[in-house]
């Protein structure tokens, strides 16, 4: 039981009080983020697993109503996803070896493009608005109403478990809109913070974080773009 | 735990490879495979794609083994859900529905 | 036995380090953001408890005379609501834990200091939320929300509690998240994984019950409010859904909940008997790891609350199976304290009677957890007062148990005095007998057939009724005592030594109550969890130490 | 109670009750032994090593591996027995015997309907012969509710849009208390009845005391002609533009996604309340939903004039592969839907 103390280093600016060193700070925020995104999973977790079901029970209404989606626009914002995915490896890439211009671009293009699948998301969810698709009467005033002949309700298929698939639907893209949402203010704040040069080789964990949790809603969609927009195709793609 | 830094190179065929997986799980989607092929052909190249993100842009391949057991476990969670629930689904019919 | 602490001038701690109510309320201080845990838990369990005696008085007679069915619907549910989502899963972690967490692992504070005091305002906010909730009208759906009844026939203000613990979940995904963070980063030099107290390895298993689970029921109370606000559905049969999904969902967290419940309380009392019985614990690696087996397993058996209804009999033999072997690791922890005792120096202070009361308690309400969860009784006595008696005795005979223990344990670090011990051993022996006499006598009416959740109930049931009624009364008087001693006791009690226990945990070597970042210096961990020497041996690891609080 | 008292257990009327007794007296005897070897081995500890000077630190003792080997393996064997058993004994409460008189049970909030095969309807009242054994059908036309009968160890929820079962045999005529064990609102604790179990003779007196009503069977075929069935499956369910319905009860339909499933009652309700949901093999999906249109008592009844239909059915192939669905024991085969078909 010896007597002994450890001292502290001299500390970087941006080392929090109660770190012993910029080291420590850096592992204890990217586990954070890891232990956070693991919560995330288990948030959607349950989402797919109502959609696992219903999809097992209502094979045929889910292929309909799937086939509804416009797959064009859900190509392309899959591809505008992985693209600001990208971009945002790059903008982590960019502040390591600390170049600083590069660094803030990538951020400004991975805001572009999230903005660019926010307003593709729209658009399409305009469009379910029109066709009368939004479940229920989430909208008042707009109820669950599509036309039956526009729907090419095919034997196999009820209406209502077409809107149970639509439920499901906006429920885990409007969840996965608001993390999009979310993702691009926070990395509007990285943006604001890179501008006045804060992240640096020495400390950038920020941006590393921030992009953990990017990717990560970037790899829902990579689940979500096929369960909802391609499953059922092939029985007759309209 | 110095960290790695992966070159751009890497990310670069990442991305290329994401955008091929997209395009091929499209045109699968319109193929008429017999049985529950569809759904494993999309499903397989959808987990193949989250792998790619998940071991090159998210750093896990370069990340200490905490990082492994963190994803594995988060894993292994949505399996216990899934399996668990499903064993009531499953086996409802077992005894003949009512 | 002071005699081995030289006196020092006292100087500031974290109580008087800073003054007003600013420097409380954006205190980024573990130990603040604690005391606002503690002061806000209380109040909420006091709710909860005139609830309870509502519950009690109305179902002293068979008729229900003194509320109508559907207030007594209301005060059941938000009774079961408060005492599980704003009490219980939070008591512990939230005050004990957030304040002992980084002190027992030698570290400055938790690793997110900020997302600690984000936590307690979230925690706030969900509270605040549910208790609009109540005052604009209540909610009567059980805590449980079973569709369809609580998307489409209860009027009452399902979305808006709903709303709050929705809310309040992430409070505890933040304490989860903190918590793992801190241990897994932030731990003392020489404070190897196998030096940690046994309190940080539940709360270690603790947070991960909240991380993986808390999110599910995020998801699906999120779902069931829009459901009930929009007439859509994957819960409700009527738009072809399926009510028992929802029932998965919703246990698949309340079930782990329960562990979070428990866990911490046994991590207390993993402490306290090491302590007062100066041993070291006997298997501690067993002891450890069966927390995280609990952790673990406890995903596994949420079916066993699913058992009639309607669930598949075979996933039902699954998760019978499974809760049968999760009852082991708990088994494990019983004899292992109990082998702690042996040829240990015991002594009797309030902490040590609470922790006794908890094994026995315990005990008793594992075991009619097996009970339930043998498929052939379960059909029996499943939603009759065999459950509510079962329950109790895990939660009030035993989380409550174990976090009074604590509180009373580390009171001298928290307030930096002493409370009256001879109030706290008789208040403690009080909640024996109270809550006893409140719960035994439920088990023998849940047999007979009473069911649960009954604002009246056939005569033949009222004598079990009366005596736990008159429990109650006791139970009431006994939590009264020491929430009157021990705020007493802040102002007037004895100033308390840094370690007025002679204990080798790490949050005793330091001043009580310690100073804002905990030690004067990293200390550097020697020595095993529960090593004992004798008091001078066992030496202060931050600067100073001395022995009094400056007095206000 | 008719039944003499026996302290703390409640009355034991059927078959079943003993069973799950002696069951809940070995996880008593279990609890006491375990409890009471806890806390005696605490109390000794406690008392033999209280601290006797306050300087005094024990020695540590090392753990045991052969100690916690034991201390988890012995429990880990006594839970076991606990499953095995139980689940022995959940199967026998769970599988309903195949000889069984069905009783329709239709939970409404805060109400039991009832009704017997052969027409009789009570409400928040159940009649059983001793002796007999008793299949429940029972669905809920709102919330969940559960159906508990103490004396008879029973109890299972109802489920909206779904058909659970229950069975049990009584031992004892008695009257017994049956509560609604599931919470469903605001009359939850009314929700209450009684089951009154009678002597076979005086159930047949019963019986035929109340035997102006019609049986079930008779009332669907009622249903089915009113809302216009028979225009498609044929007045006695020959078939037509739709399936033919004689004996399709507990058989085998091919759909038109070439899957074939057993014609039970969730498949007869859902076929009427969400017909698209399954379509038979070569048959469009014309049938229109009567989701709104009929209660669950009537579908019930429909089902039990469908079923019906194979008793008379020359095809005793079909009936011999489905879960059989004997005829009633019950005298009044008068008013026996066959007779009303002719
Ligand atoms: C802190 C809370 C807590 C804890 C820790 C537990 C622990 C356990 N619970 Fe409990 N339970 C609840 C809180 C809790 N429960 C609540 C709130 C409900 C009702 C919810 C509602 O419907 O409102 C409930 C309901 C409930 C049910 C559902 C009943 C029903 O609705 O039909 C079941 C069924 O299996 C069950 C089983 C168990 C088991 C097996 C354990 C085990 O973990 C217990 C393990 C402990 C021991 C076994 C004792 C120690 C061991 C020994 C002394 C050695 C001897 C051991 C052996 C021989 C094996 N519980
Ligand atoms: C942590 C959880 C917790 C705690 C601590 C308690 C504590 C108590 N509970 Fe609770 N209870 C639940 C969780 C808890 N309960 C849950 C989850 C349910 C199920 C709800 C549902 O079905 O949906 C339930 C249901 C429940 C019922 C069944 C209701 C029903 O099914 O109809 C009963 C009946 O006796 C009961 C009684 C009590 C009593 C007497 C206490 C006592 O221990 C409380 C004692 C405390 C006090 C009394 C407060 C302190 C003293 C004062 C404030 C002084 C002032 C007092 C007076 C004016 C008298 N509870
Ligand atoms: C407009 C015509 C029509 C009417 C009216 C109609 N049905 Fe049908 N019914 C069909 C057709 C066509 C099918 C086969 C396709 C299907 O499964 O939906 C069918 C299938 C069924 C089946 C499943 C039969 C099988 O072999 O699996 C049942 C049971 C049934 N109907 C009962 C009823 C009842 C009861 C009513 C009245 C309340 C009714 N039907 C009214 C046309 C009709
Ligand atoms: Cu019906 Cu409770
Ligand atoms: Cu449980």
């Amino acid at each position: 039981m010896a007597e002994s103390y450890v001292e502290h280093e001299v500390s970087h600016p941006a080392l929090q009080h109660h770190f012993e060193n910029l080291e420590q700070q850096r592992e204890a925020g990217t586990l954070g983020m890891w232990v956070f995104l693991v919560t995330e999973i288990m948030f959607f977790g349950g989402m797919f697993l109502a959609y696992t079901l219903y999809r097992s029970k209502f094979p045929a209404a889910f292929a309909i109503a799937s086939n509804h989606l416009d797959i064009k626009l859900g190509a392309i914002n899959t591809a505008v996803l992985i693209f600001s995915s990208f971009t945002m490896a790059m903008a982590v890439y960019n502040t390591q070896v600390g170049k600083r211009r590069a660094q803030i671009i990538s951020l400004v293009l991975t805001i572009v493009l999230g903005l660019g699948f926010l307003g593709i998301k729209a658009v399409e969810y305009y469009q379910k608005y029109e066709d009368h698709l939004i479940p229920g009467s989430l909208i008042p005033g707009n109820p669950f109403n599509p036309d039956p002949h526009e729907m090419h309700l095919t034997p196999g298929g009820s209406m209502q478990h077409v809107q149970m698939f639509y439920w499901i639907y906006f429920a885990m893209t409007g969840m996965h809109a608001l993390h999009m949402i979310i993702g691009v203010g926070l990395l509007s704040f990285l943006l604001y913070f890179s501008v006045k040069g804060r992240y640096s080789p020495e400390y950038h964990n920020p941006v590393e974080v921030i992009g953990l949790y990017w990717h990560f809603v970037d790899i829902v969609w990579i689940f979500l773009f096929p369960l909802l927009y391609l499953l059922g195709r092939h029985t007759g793609g309209h | 735990m110095s960290e790695h830094i992966v070159p751009v190179k890497v990310y670069i065929s990442i991305f290329l490879a994401l955008m091929v997986g997209t395009a091929v799980t499209v045109l699968a989607a319109f193929q008429n495979f017999p049985g529950a092929l569809n759904v494993i052909v999309a499903m397989t190249i959808a987990v193949v794609k989250a792998t790619l993100v998940v071991l090159y842009f998210m750093h896990v391949r370069y990340s200490a083994r905490l990082i492994w057991v963190i994803v594995a476990s988060a894993l292994f969670w949505m399996g216990i859900l899934f399996a668990l629930t499903f064993s009531d689904y499953w086996t409802r019919c077992w005894l003949g529905c009512t | 036995m002071e005699e081995f602490i030289p006196p020092l001038p006292s100087r500031i701690n974290y109580i008087n380090a800073e003054y007003g109510l600013k420097s409380w309320l954006l205190t980024r201080d573990h130990k603040r953001i604690a005391l606002l845990y503690l002061g806000s838990i209380t109040f909420f369990f006091f709710i909860g408890g005139v609830y309870a005696m509502l519950i009690r008085l109305e179902l002293l007679t068979p008729q229900g005379d003194l509320l109508q069915s559907t207030t007594y619907n209301k005060v059941f549910t938000q009774h079961g609501i408060i005492m599980v989502f704003f009490f219980l899963i939070p008591s512990i972690p939230a005050t004990l834990g957030n304040f002992l967490v980084p002190m027992m692992i030698g570290a400055k504070d938790l690793a997110f200091p900020r997302i600690n005091l984000l936590s307690w305002y979230i925690y706030m906010l969900g509270g605040g939320v549910t208790i609009y909730a109540l005052l604009a009208g209540g909610v009567d759906t059980g805590w449980t929300f079973y569709t369809p009844f609580s998307t489409t026939f209860s009027n009452s203000y399902v979305v808006a509690t709903g709303l709050g613990i929705f809310i309040n979940g992430f409070s505890s995904i933040l304490t989860g998240l903190n918590f793992i963070v801190t241990i897994h980063t932030m731990r003392a030099p020489g404070m190897t994984w196998f030096r940690l107290p046994l309190f940080i390895w539940a709360h270690y298993a603790t947070s991960l019950v909240m991380i993986l689970g808390t999110p599910v029921i995020a998801i699906t109370i999120l779902l069931l409010a829009f459901e009930r606000l929009a007439h859509i559905g994957i819960f409700d049969p009527a738009v072809g859904g399926d009510p028992v999904l929802f029932q998965h969902l919703f246990w698949f967290y309340s079930h782990p909940a329960v562990y979070i419940m428990i866990l911490p309380s046994m991590g207390v009392v993993s402490e306290l008997i090491a302590n007062f019985s100066r041993k070291n614990i006997f298997g501690y690696s067993f002891v450890a790891f069966s927390s995280l087996a609990i952790a673990v397993f406890g995903f596994l058996v949420w079916g066993h609350h699913l058992f009639v209804s309607s669930q598949s009999l075979y996933a039902g033999m699954i998760f019978s199976f499974l809760s049968f072997a999760v009852a082991v690791p708990s088994a494990i922890k019983v004899f292992n304290w109990t082998a702690t005792l042996y040829k240990g120096s015991i002594s009797f202070d309030t902490p040590m009677l609470y922790a006794l009361g908890f094994i026995g308690l315990f005990t008793i309400g594992g075991m009619t957890g097996l009970f339930l969860a043998t498929l052939g009784v379960n059909v029996h006595v499943t939603d009759t007062y065999f459950i509510v008696a079962h329950f109790h005795y895990i939660m009030v005979g035993g989380a409550i148990f174990g976090y009074l223990g604590g509180l009373h344990y580390w009171w001298p670090k928290i307030s930096g005095r002493m409370y009256p011990d001879g109030w706290g051993r008789f208040s403690a022996l009080l909640i024996f007998a109270g809550f006893n006499l409140t719960f035994f006598p439920q088990f023998v009416a849940g047999y007979l057939g009473m069911p649960r959740r009954y604002h009246a109930y056939p005569p033949e049931f009222q004598v079990f009724n009366v005596l736990s009624t008159a429990g109650a009364s006791i139970l009431a008087v006994g939590y009264l005592i020491p929430a009157v001693y021990l705020v007493w006791s802040m102002r007037y009690g004895k100033v308390a030594p840094g370690n007025p226990w002679h204990l080798p945990g790490l949050e005793w070597r330091t001043q009580s109550p310690p100073p804002t970042e905990n030690f004067d210096y990293t200390p550097v961990v020697t020595w095993e969890a529960y090593e004992f020497a004798p008091p001078e041996e066992m030496e202060v690891v931050g600067k100073y130490h001395d022995q009094t609080a400056e007095k206000v | 109670m008719q039944t003499p008292w026996i302290p703390f257990i409640p009355p034991s009327a059927s078959t079943l009750s003993g069973k799950v007794d002696a069951l809940y007296f070995y996880l008593v005897g279990v609890t006491i032994f375990f409890t009471l070897m806890i806390s005696g081995v605490l109390t000794f500890f406690v008392i033999k090593y209280r601290r006797r000077n306050p300087y005094e630190i024990p020695r540590p003792v090392a753990g045991s591996l052969k100690l916690e080997t034991m201390w988890s393996v012995i429990p880990f064997i006594i839970a076991m027995t606990m499953f095995a058993w139980g689940a022995q004994v959940f199967f026998q409460q769970w599988r309903p015997p195949t000889n069984a008189v069905e009783i329709y049970v239709v939970g409404k909030q805060w109400m039991w309907k009832i009704q017997h095969t052969t027409g009789q309807r009570e409400i928040n009242e159940l009649h059983v012969p001793v002796g007999r054994k008793i299949k429940l059908i029972m669905t809920t036309e709102d919330v969940i509710h559960d159906f508990f009968i103490p004396a008879f160890r029973i109890k299972a929820d109802v489920v909206p849009g779904r058909y659970t079962t229950l069975w049990f045999e009584a031992t004892k005529p008695g009257r017994y208390h049956l509560f609604c064990a599931e919470y469903c609102g605001t009359n939850h604790s009314g929700m209450i009845g009684s089951v009154v179990a009678l002597e076979p003779t005086e159930f047949d007196n019963w019986l035929g005391g109340n035997s102006s009503q019609q049986s079930p069977a008779v009332a669907g075929k009622q249903m089915y002609e009113t809302l216009g069935c028979v225009s498609c499956h044929g007045a006695a369910g020959e078939g037509g533009r739709g399936p033919a319905l004689e004996g399709i009860f507990g058989k085998q339909v091919v759909l038109n996604n070439g899957q074939s499933i057993n014609a039970d009652e969730a498949y007869i309700r859902e076929s009427i309340v969400n017909p698209q949901a399954k379509l038979v093999t070569g048959f469009g999906p014309i049938m229109p939903t009567f989701q709104g249109q009929v209660s669950e008592e009537q579908l019930l009844q429909i089902l039990a004039f469908i079923k019906s239909l194979q008793i008379e059915t020359s095809q005793p192939a079909g009936r011999a592969a489905s879960p059989v669905t004997a005829p009633s024991p019950a005298p009044a085969s008068a008013a026996s839907p066959a007779a009303a078909n002719r």
